[in-house]
């Protein structure tokens, strides 16, 4: 069966920025994504919530440039000051025009 | 004085919040799962409103507008009393100045609840639309000091409409106001048949209390650690600040006309800092603020200092000022 | 009738799902959280289950049949009139159809607590054995809808024994049918020592009652931005049915010979719609069904009207029916 | 006896486990949240404490010491009797033998909450100090049968230091501990405003009990399916151990001086296996020893076995010791 | 260290398929699989649970084979009517003669 | 913009492992993890864990080097007694220089 080769950004951050998050990726031309509520543990070890560690994770499966477009966009506006990791995988998807 | 101290020391809450952070500090693993402490939490704000609006429908406008006025006025001075302080006297940041100062220009819930199940055991029963202050002060307090970091930091400021929005839907808005207008459309007949599940003197609402108190150890235990990251000032700062609001609490509560009791709860919410509402909308809106301090600070020392020893200072101020022997 | 619905707008249960719905209508992101809000259920039905099983050892089987074959009558008649009244007045497709009918064809167990709460606030004490008629409720029509759906829409069937299964060994059946012969048989004595806990009249399980109302309000608010997908034929069928579902099961239930309480209990499940044991039901048994439609339908629209209006409705139509003044 | 064990299968506790399990025999999905069971075994566990606590303020020294000494003697024989039974009549390798005899050497404390709504509802009040010869017996059990298994199979040791801190800093640690020394300290006064959330004879803890127990049931139903894995010797293991380690329990509580409600409790922890505490420390300290053995044993074969036919077997023991007709 | 070149499908769906799918996909020779719950916002909105936008992340590492197989198997019963999205991702499995 | 590629080290393990584990990952050379609690179906059907199945999925991003140093290392102690999968997979990471 044909699956089409894409991109999924995984973004692995603090739970206040989810909402802003879900927007912007949305207008950055992701068509949805999923989220998943875990911990972790990296270099900053601070957090604005009450359990700390507790971290989102969001991730889009988009096309290679909206892929590349979220990338420079977080970079700018979360890695100074917030617990952020984000990172691009190669996916190969089922009915991938859905996704770009 | 020291009797008051050594019967909160030996309260249920205290105790139960001492344990908690002994647990961390022998490194135990343990802790309540995320999910009931948040459940206990909207249990104790959703009593805490629903009470409240039972009795707020008992008092005249008359009895509020005063002690009102005086909450509305701490939420104004503390926010910029404590950024004084911090920017001033402490030296710190602009960004980091305001992100604290709005916590302490906010209150904590818990505190509230602690200061009025002590002044209950004391015997000095507050008014009943104490509650109804703890709504006023909530916000207010967190809008100043990040309007002060916005602007006078070079931070992008994000659109206000946001952060209001943010902070007057959250949760303890929800449960606390929420709970104000059904505790006081239902009425006494309703409220009877509920009564002892809700009542904030009952036992179910204490010994809920007292779990969540031991995750708050937890929590608090959790950031002993990061004690050393935020220097002596901010140690100092973090229960010198809450005495100065609270003495500025105990004197305006009482300038307002309320009890020693009602005058005591105020204090406490003067020198009580946010650790629910502030710390996401700082976080949202001042990035470049350090969580270590406002988180540090709110949780690990100022909730601690006002919840063992703090909240039967204040209640001994509040008898002063009133002249009770 | 007014003062009637009055009395029911004001009770804490319809406030807090009323402050749900506006929390959400003002985007407030707060919410129980899911184990919580399942725990509480699990504690309401089991609760209901536990209760109705120490009343039913008091009951006689006279008393039961006769309530017990209407009931399973109003199981059989509700899904097909839901059914027909969908297919040939509003032209909607085989699967949407009886899926839909499948939601009215079984019972909210909420909305029977809501009842009962209601009915034991006006003073009608209701049977004893209506958590048994609960019971009685719950599957047929699920399966009679399904039935009918997998046979006309083209829909490839699933083994029935899976869909039985599904049905018979959820999440509802299990407190409720384990609840009840757990109560028929631990006998008066072992029930006094926890009865305060699960009396479905103390302030334990209505206090708990009021935090799963709160969270209803806030799926229904959820759902409400769906209202205009499902159009004005199923908003209509939303608040109808049900009516006239009540209609029939106040009167069945009066000539089968229940007291004004409980006729009106039975109207209230008659009229009410499943939103735990239908949907995944219907989901998998009619995938082309649209989830939409039947959630937004349940949730949103019957459930809210029952607990707010049409319960009150339903007790008057049961003294009608029964000549009371 | 039929009439004590009739009784007991009857309680609400048995009961609800009953049903749990029967849940599982019939594939039904349905479970508590994670986090639901776990607030419960916190809170009932916090209950055990804080009341033991309170009653253990009014023990004397005399009046512990020897109930006490001969509860750790309990905690060094059980082990060594369990191990040797496997390893030589059992012929099973050490691994496995030190593993489960971990289990049987520490305690569980589901069995003692068990056993004390047992004797208190058969009217025979145990001491109040009970709680606390349950913190005696948790530990020392694993760390002996730990040592065997550590030094005759070839396992590698790991840091005695981590052990002793993982089972020290364990939940039931500190919630146990914990609550005893908050209980303690207190006092009558304070225990007074929380006691009806936390009486461990009240009808919250009752009910939260059987809200457990059923949780207990669905645990030990998903493992029926590995009884046959264990084989016929541990089959028999799981209920003739239970039944000499209560024999001892029964006969040195009571030559402790031990009433026979103290006793049975006694019997009780004695003949119960710890499926909380155990089965990490052994997991981690012997990775191959076969978690299926230990596991299915201490869950699904003596959990039950005590629970619904060993302690009213203790009770006749320890009547039968102390030659009470 | 010596790893198998493997293959891990992913598939993101509504709660109420998990049973179903768990079935089917050891049918289809999955010999074990890895089950996250999470929440997500795709094309489809609604799901037949409470609580909207939840779903249950199943995941299972197999051959190129069987990661086909399962891939036509989904697209074939479950695109059409449910909030459904399925990938494959390359992984490097420790002893991976375990999953084939 | 400019993305480093990394390894991903997934291990899905019994949760009593979770502590030892991080601590030996550190060891190893990781300077951070993100951590998800699932369940999950496997050859080996039981855990020392009150709810069957469960278990922690503790995700690193590391160089080459250290994911190799890690898959030897759990492969070695982990595989012959616990409940244990672990793999690797490709990743571009943002800012990689934070996590080497
Ligand atoms: N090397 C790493 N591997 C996997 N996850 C990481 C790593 N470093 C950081 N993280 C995750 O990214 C979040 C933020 O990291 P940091 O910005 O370093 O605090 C942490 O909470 C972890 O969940
Ligand atoms: N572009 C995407 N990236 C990541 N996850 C997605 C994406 N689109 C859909 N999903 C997930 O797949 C589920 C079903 O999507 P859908 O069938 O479009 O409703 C959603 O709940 C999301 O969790
Ligand atoms: N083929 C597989 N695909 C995905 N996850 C697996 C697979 N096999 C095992 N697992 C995961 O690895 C854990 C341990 O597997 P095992 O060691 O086989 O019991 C299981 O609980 C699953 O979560
Ligand atoms: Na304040
Ligand atoms: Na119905
Ligand atoms: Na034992």
């Amino acid at each position: 069966m044909n699956s089409t080769p894409l991109k999924m950004v995984v973004i692995v951050a603090e739970p206040v920025l989810e909402t802003r998050l879900v927007t912007e990726l949305r207008g950055l031309g992701a068509t949805g994504f999923s989220i998943l509520e875990g911990r972790g543990e990296g270099t900053r070890h601070s957090h604005a919530t009450d359990v700390p560690g507790s971290n989102v994770r969001i991730e889009t499966i988009v096309s290679d440039e909206v892929a590349d477009l979220i990338m420079a966009h977080v970079s700018e506006h979360y890695f100074a000051n917030y617990s952020f990791m984000a990172y691009v995988t190669d996916v190969a998807v089922a009915r991938g025009a859905k996704y770009v | 004085m020291n009797e008051i101290l050594r019967v909160n020391l030996l309260s249920p809450i205290a105790l139960a919040f001492v344990l908690g952070v002994v647990a961390r500090v022998i490194r135990s693993e343990f802790s309540l799962p995320k999910e009931i402490y948040q459940g206990l939490s909207i249990y104790l704000l959703w009593s805490l409103g629903l009470q409240g609006g039972v009795e707020l429908a008992h008092a005249t406008f008359d009895e509020i507008a005063r002690p009102a006025v005086v909450t509305l006025l701490i939420g104004c001075i503390t926010p910029i009393s404590a950024y004084l302080t911090l920017r001033y006297f402490g030296r710190f940041g602009e960004a980091d100045s305001a992100g604290i100062a709005a916590h302490y220009g906010s209150v904590s819930a818990v505190t509230f609840i602690a200061a009025s199940t002590f002044v209950k055991g004391m015997g000095a029963e507050p008014e009943g639309f104490m509650p109804t202050l703890l709504t006023l002060l909530e916000s207010p307090g967190i809008h100043i000091a990040l309007a002060i970091g916005v602007m006078r930091s070079g931070s992008k400021t994000r659109p206000t409409s946001e952060l209001l929005h943010e902070v007057f839907t959250g949760r303890t808005m929800v449960l606390l106001v929420g709970g104000l207008i059904v505790g006081f459309l239902i009425g006494e007949k309703n409220w009877s048949t509920i009564e002892p599940f809700y009542d904030t003197k009952g036992a179910i609402f204490r010994g809920a209390l007292c779990l969540f108190m031991l995750e708050m150890g937890l929590l608090a235990g959790a950031r002993l650690g990061d004690l050393k990251k935020v220097g002596p000032f901010l140690l100092a700062f973090g229960m010198i600040m809450p005495l100065v609001h609270g003495a500025l609490g105990a004197w305006l509560g009482s300038l307002a006309g309320l009890s020693v009791g009602g005058a005591t709860m105020l204090a406490a919410m003067a020198a009580s800092a946010s650790y629910i509402a502030a710390p996401p909308a700082v976080r949202m809106t001042l990035p470049d603020a350090n969580p270590t301090y406002y988180l540090t600070l709110s949780l690990a020392i100022t909730f601690p200092f006002n919840v063992l020893v703090g909240i039967p200072i204040y209640f001994k101020l509040a008898q002063m000022t009133q002249g009770v022997p």
